[in-house]
């Protein structure tokens, strides 16, 4: 494989409660390729989230604090050890990233054009060492139609100067994506883009990013609870559980033959519409707690297949096929 | 109606006003908003049968939940529950009833009061029909957590102190707490992550079967009330636009809604990524709903009567029917 | 709906409020005052007086009679007349009004200027060092009796250093400024008059700096918790996660919402203030109305104590409409319905 | 059912214990009522001077051994009359707020819980209440009804109530919008059933914390009534009325005022901490985050 756009390394990322010290990431290795769609999944509170706004900087530090030894590389740097200010300088035009919720997450004050022009402005701004003319408004105002048109708004001077509030939950999340694109990032982080959407719309919105990958070039870290989600727009899939990515593989091959007996439990959890006779399966226990994770393999209390060695200590991440890698120790 | 019949619901409808014009306001002539939930639903529910309902939010899913069980009252409509009408039931005959058709709410969280111990939400439906013998509530509430799965140690503890899936099975063990006939179970599992969503859907399974219940089960998510039910009822904007035995509408769905919204759901299958039959546009405004057809301004194939025209029921085939104009054509 | 549809149902909808508030003061003069003839009269007056007070009031009148005559003498600008200086109320009222609007505006101009940057400081260091001791000195200030603030003043900058005056708002052996607005610091600035402009400051100085630090803890706590507030929203993840940088996410995205916020309880802090002023003003003899209604109350003058009454709660209810537009303005979200 | 839950109670407490601040003026708050509570009983008994006697011989001395606080104008030992006004605040403050509570909270409760034109009629009265700067109807209120500690308790219960009906309202309305209300109804619970076990107890706690944060704002407004000749009347040491009188000798003796109104002060603070602390520790929202 080709130089990763983003590689992570060994993130831990822990942040303190009133309850406790909650270990969100316990050392999380995943890598972004350049033009791929990488799909997150994993249930709540598995610190899936918490991940993708590791990598911009984004979790409020503190509570939140990277341990030592936390490497993000994007571009050639290490984004774990940069400034705040510096971070901010990679947000927008190198990754960006989308939100669940698109009715909280667009600034109730502002027209969506004006927020949308926010990222052009930041984008000309960074680029300007090559070129030094300014743009003018009416230039910007065409680029933040071009922007809105992108993500097939059919009328972008209207919607341009709409208020949030004045938009319906799917053309809001147009309006985000709208404006993450806007500034020409080469990863955009996504999550759960769909999940407060209704299912009508989540398609729409799906196909909308599908096809802007092929249009813009543009990688994906697509974030999400909803394994039906992951399996219409992945190329590849990593599944988290409590802190620790447990499985990664192509997609196609993740659902054809998961490895992880959570994967697995997983999988079998979900009602199909094309297989109604079948009894569903559900995994015992809950999610484990993050102040106190179980010992060894987090998994073991709810596996089936738990052994000695599966309760003291933790396995590693290993590779069993071509691009196929799961953390278990029965393989 | 056959004795198989437990609940029957006839045009039910339910407008309510929204925004608070004030007292002199409306003296002073200002329009009141309304929203129109629910706009003439009618089905039945047979005795051990689950019907599952299925829509978009705001589509008036969670109206039909409350107004089916006289939460809040129809604006019209009637309901008959046991071949008795209910509607007009004075309060206390209706508060007598309660203990017999029960509900589970969507959010786990806020249905369970945050000062009351689990025992005491658990025996609320029993101090409802005014069980006055505290050994006997004290019973009726353990045997119910147990066959909910929960230990007898939760007796004495508060709600927050359990998790999403644990406090939905408080809910349902307050729902059957008095062993009633009909269930409405609105969005139970919604709030819950796959794997406790799997738990929860199993254990409503097997107490619909043991108990005998007859239920409805309302949600947003196609796959889980098509697992869940025997018939299901496809909702749009405060109508039923189709209704049938959850297979064939699967197989043959005749309103093109209703297939559209089945293409939509993500087939948890990377070999069968989903056909590109777009739906364009979004639900409309319960205020402002279409004329004719509701559908009609996001329908492939509208027609110049679907404009004007209400499409009546139309019976596809024995008790599955939909209300579009391609089907008298 | 539009800005100006917004203003007209806001407008339209005081007057029910104002109905209230006269009717408040009604019941008040009227009803709960034992007897209310002799108390519009004056302690001192003649029982013929009386008489005469109580038909000009029509106080044998049944009472939504003497309510219509109490609402029409109101509009008709017959605020009663004080029977300690025997003068009409509202003349009174009209000629120590722009001390007090004075007073009010700087000490709301220094109050703000410090508050709120004290406050967006402290919310976005939260319980770092500064935000605790910006916490515990707002809430000090916050809890200090407005005479605590007002002696303490006069004591230490009066009487020990001696370096500005201890009350008063013009010295009288200088002649005014030429009179326009009736804010003398205005005034001085408007003729051009830097020697009045001079006197006025070092008038001012010590009462609007005791009120701007009463008012000053309210502004810094409200700015404070709306801004936390502000700052745990999605838009502002969303600011920083679009590349802005954190001035900018600061000062445009959460200081612009938590401003709008900020705007609604202005009524609360102008109401406060007021409170705050009525002591100031008696204690550095500031001729405002707060000090004529201290006045007004230690002679016992009812009428001048209603007529203050009214205008405390006008200011307060103008103040309210004010903020109410202001926030239509700020924030679109508010025109909706 | 219960108020409060164990663990809940004892989270609560490790916050309370952990906020340094809240728990010096919770200590102060004490101090201060034990105060109340023992000069109540005893009278001037353990005062170190009577504080009516006059005693010209010592007029206006500076603070010193034998006089903390100085003495005032008429000779009386300013601390002695500082200790024996200390009842006078607390009793404002708890008549008004108790009062306030059980008035305005009940109306307040039943209107949001009642809804419709009942409802709608509290919120208009209470508008009208709220248009008034509190300080300035307290003192219409208290002109009218003539001077006096009583009168001046009476000002402040009519500008105080509307306050507690307004919380209790939205804390009613929002516990009739939930769920567990619906689930309630749906459980066939009578109507005084549902009052009883779910909103009396939810609008409750949130009442009695904003009920303790309110006493600093009563003992400011009627200090400032007090200082204005509206409260106690001499020879009474209301500590307001003593800032009042002392202030024509700030010059000369600026004990006589300073001291009286840093006692309110350091009250008025130390119920503000204690409130704020208490606030936070029951709102989970902000304790757990």
């Amino acid at each position: 494989m080709s130089e990763p756009l983003l590689s992570i390394e060994n993130v831990r990322l822990e942040f303190n409660t009133e309850q406790g010290t909650v270990h969100a990431l316990r050392g999380v290795d995943l890598s972004v390729g350049k033009n791929e769609v990488v799909g997150l999944v994993g249930e709540s509170g598995c610190g899936k989230t918490v991940l993708g706004l590791a990598v911009l900087g984004l979790n409020p530090m503190p509570p939140a604090r990277l341990l030592d030894g936390s490497q993000i590389l994007f571009q050639g740097r290490n984004l774990a050890e940069l400034t705040p200010h510096e971070l901010a300088l990679v947000r927008g035009t190198g990754i960006s990233m989308i939100f669940q919720e698109p009715a909280t997450s667009l600034n109730p004050v502002f027209t969506i054009g004006d927020q949308i022009s926010e990222s052009i402005r930041l984008r000309i701004q960074r680029q300007r060492n090559e070129d030094k003319s300014t743009p003018s408004s009416s230039e910007i105002d065409e680029q933040v139609y071009e922007a809105l048109r992108l993500v097939r708004i059919a009328d972008p001077e209207r919607i341009a100067r709409r208020y949030p509030h004045e938009l319906s939950g799917g053309m809001k999340q147009r309006a985000m994506i709208a404006m993450a694109m806007a500034a020409k990032p080469s990863l955009l982080i996504a999550d759960e883009p769909t999940t407060a959407l209704d299912v009508t719309i989540q398609a729409q919105i799906l196909r909308l990013m599908r096809d802007l990958m092929n249009e813009v070039k543009t990688s994906i870290l697509f974030i999400t609870h909803d394994l039906g989600v992951i399996a219409e727009i992945a190329d590849r899939v990593a599944v988290m559980y409590a802190g620790h990515i447990v499985e990664e593989a192509p997609v196609g091959q993740l659902f054809a033959e998961p490895l992880h007996p959570y994967t697995q439990g997983l999988l079998a959890s979900l009602p199909r519409l094309s297989d109604l006779d079948r009894e569903i399966k559900q995994l015992p226990g809950s999610v484990p707690d993050a102040i106190n994770p179980p010992s060894g393999c987090s998994f073991h209390p709810r596996c089936e297949f738990a052994r000695e060695e599966c309760r003291t200590e933790s396995p590693k991440l290993k590779e069993l096929k071509v691009g196929h890698k799961v953390a278990c120790y029965l393989y | 109606m056959s004795s198989q019949t437990l609940l029957s619901i006839k045009n039910l409808v339910k407008h309510y006003r929204v925004g608070t014009v004030s007292f002199l306001g409306r003296r002073f002539g200002h329009k009141q908003k309304m929203v129109h939930s629910l706009d003439g639903v009618s089905f039945n529910v047979a005795r051990d049968e689950t019907l599952g309902v299925v829509g978009e939010s705001g589509c008036g899913k969670t109206t039909l939940a409350r107004t089916m069980l006289l939460l809040t009252p129809p604006t019209s409509g009637s309901i008959t529950f046991e071949d008795k009408e209910i509607t007009k039931l004075p309060k206390q005959e209706l508060r007598k009833l309660r203990s017999r058709m029960q509900i589970v709410f969507q959010d786990p969280v806020s249905s369970l009061d945050p000062r009351m111990r689990v025992r005491d939400i658990v025996a609320e439906p029993l101090v409802g029909v005014g069980e006055k013998d505290r050994a006997q509530i004290r019973e009726k509430v353990r045997a119910m957590l147990e066959r909910v799965g929960l230990s007898q140690d939760a007796l004495n503890r508060f709600p927050h102190q359990f998790s999403g899936g644990q406090r939905q099975r408080i809910g349902i063990a307050r729902a059957l707490v008095c062993e009633p006939q009909f269930l409405v179970l609105d969005e139970p599992t919604s709030a819950l992550d796959a794997s406790i969503q799997a738990q929860v859907l199993n254990l409503l399974r097997r107490l619909e079967r043991d108990l005998r219940l007859s239920s409805v089960f309302i949600s947003h998510n196609i796959n889980v009330v098509c697992y869940m039910s025997d018939r299901i009822a496809v909702m749009y904007a405060g109508e039923i636009v189709e209704m049938g035995p959850t297979r064939e509408i699967l197989g043959k769905s005749s309103h093109p809604y209703t297939t559209t919204l089945f293409a939509s759901v993500p087939k948890v299958d990377p070999s069968h990524r989903r056909a590109d039959t777009e739906i364009i546009g979004e639900q409309p405004s319960p205020v402002n709903p279409p004329s004719g057809c509701r559908f009609h301004p996001r329908c492939p194939f509208v027609m110049e009567k679907c404009k004007s025209v209400r499409p009546e029921q139309t019976v596809v085939n024995s008790n599955h029917w939909a209300a579009c104009h391609l089907l008298t054509k | 709906m539009g800005l100006l549809k917004f203003c007209l149902k806001r407008i339209i909808s005081i007057i029910p409020v104002l109905i209230g508030v006269t009717l408040l003061t009604f019941l008040i003069s009227r009803v709960v005052v034992p007897n209310p003839a002799r108390a519009w009269a004056g302690l001192k007056a003649s029982q013929a007086t009386v008489q005469a007070i109580a038909i000009r009031y029509h106080l044998h009148d049944p009472l939504y009679l003497q309510y219509y005559y109490y609402l029409r003498d109101l509009l008709s600008g017959d605020w009663g007349t004080s029977p300690v200086n025997s003068q009409p109320v509202l003349d009174n009222l009209t000629a120590f009004f722009p001390a007090t609007l004075e007073l009010a505006i700087v000490a709301i101009i220094i109050a703000a200027a410090l508050g709120i940057p004290l406050g967006v400081y402290a919310a976005v260091h939260q319980d770092k060092g500064i935000d605790h001791a910006a916490r515990l000195f707002s809430l000090g200030t916050y809890c200090a009796p407005p005479f605590l603030m007002a002696l303490l003043m006069q004591l230490i900058f009066s009487y020990w250093f001696r370096i500005l005056p201890s009350g008063g708002r013009f010295s009288p052996l200088y002649p005014l400024p030429h009179k326009i607005t009736g804010l003398l610091i205005l005034d001085s600035i408007l003729s051009g008059n830097l020697q009045a402009l001079g006197i006025a400051l070092i008038h001012i100085s010590l009462p609007a700096l005791s009120l701007a630090l009463l008012t000053f803890g309210l502004i810094t706590r409200l700015t404070r918790s709306s801004m936390l507030e502000v700052l745990r929203q999605d838009y502002v993840r969303t600011a920083r996660a679009k590349g802005l940088v954190e001035r900018v996410v600061i000062f445009k995205h959460a200081l612009r919402n938590g401003l709008t916020s900020i705007v609604t309880v202005m009524a609360l802090l102008f109401a406060f203030m007021l409170s705050g002023a009525i002591v100031i003003e008696y204690i550095f003899n500031w001729p405002g109305i707060g000090r004529y209604a201290v006045q007004s109350i230690l002679s016992l003058d009812l009428p001048a104590v209603m007529g203050t009454t009214l205008v405390f709660t006008l200011i307060i209810i103008s103040v309210n409409l004010l903020a109410d537009i202001a926030y239509a303005v700020l924030d679109p979200r508010i025109r909706l319905d | 059912m219960s108020l409060f839950d164990k663990t809940e109670l004892r989270l609560t407490g490790v916050y309370l214990l952990r906020n340094k601040l809240s728990l010096a003026g919770g200590a102060i708050v004490a101090a201060y009522l034990a105060l109340t509570v023992v000069v109540t009983l005893t009278g001037k008994f353990l005062l170190p001077y009577d504080p009516y006697v006059q005693n010209f011989a010592q007029t206006l001395l500076p603070p010193n051994s034998a006089h903390f606080f100085g003495t005032d104008d008429l000779g009386r030992d300013i601390f002695s009359r500082v200790i024996a006004g200390a009842p006078i605040e607390a009793q404002i403050a708890f008549v008004v707020v108790l009062i306030s509570l059980a008035f305005g909270g009940s109306l307040g409760a039943f209107a949001g819980y009642l809804g419709g034109m009942a409802e709608e009629l509290l919120m208009r009265i209470t508008d009208v209440f709220l248009s008034f700067p509190a300080l300035v109807l307290a003192m219409a209120v208290a002109i009218a009804i003539g001077p006096g500690l009583t009168n001046s308790m009476m000002a402040l219960l009519v500008v105080w109530w509307p306050w507690y009906a307004r919380i209790a309202r939205g804390e009613a309305l929002a516990i009739k919008n939930s769920q567990y209300m619906e689930a309630a109804h749906a459980a066939g619970l009578r109507d005084v059933q549902i009052v009883v076990r779910h909103v009396l107890p939810n609008i409750l706690m949130p009442l009695l914390v904003y009920a303790t944060l309110d006493i600093s704002n009563v003992i400011l407004t009627g200090s400032i009534l007090s200082f204005i000749g509206l409260g106690a009347q001499p020879p009474q040491p209301e500590w307001g009325r003593m800032v009042f009188d002392g202030q024509d000798y700030l010059s000369g003796a600026w004990w006589m005022s300073v001291l009286p109104a840093l006692a309110i002060f350091v009250v008025v603070l130390a119920f503000s901490l204690f409130g704020d602390g208490l606030r936070d520790a029951f709102d989970p929202k902000l304790r757990r985050r």
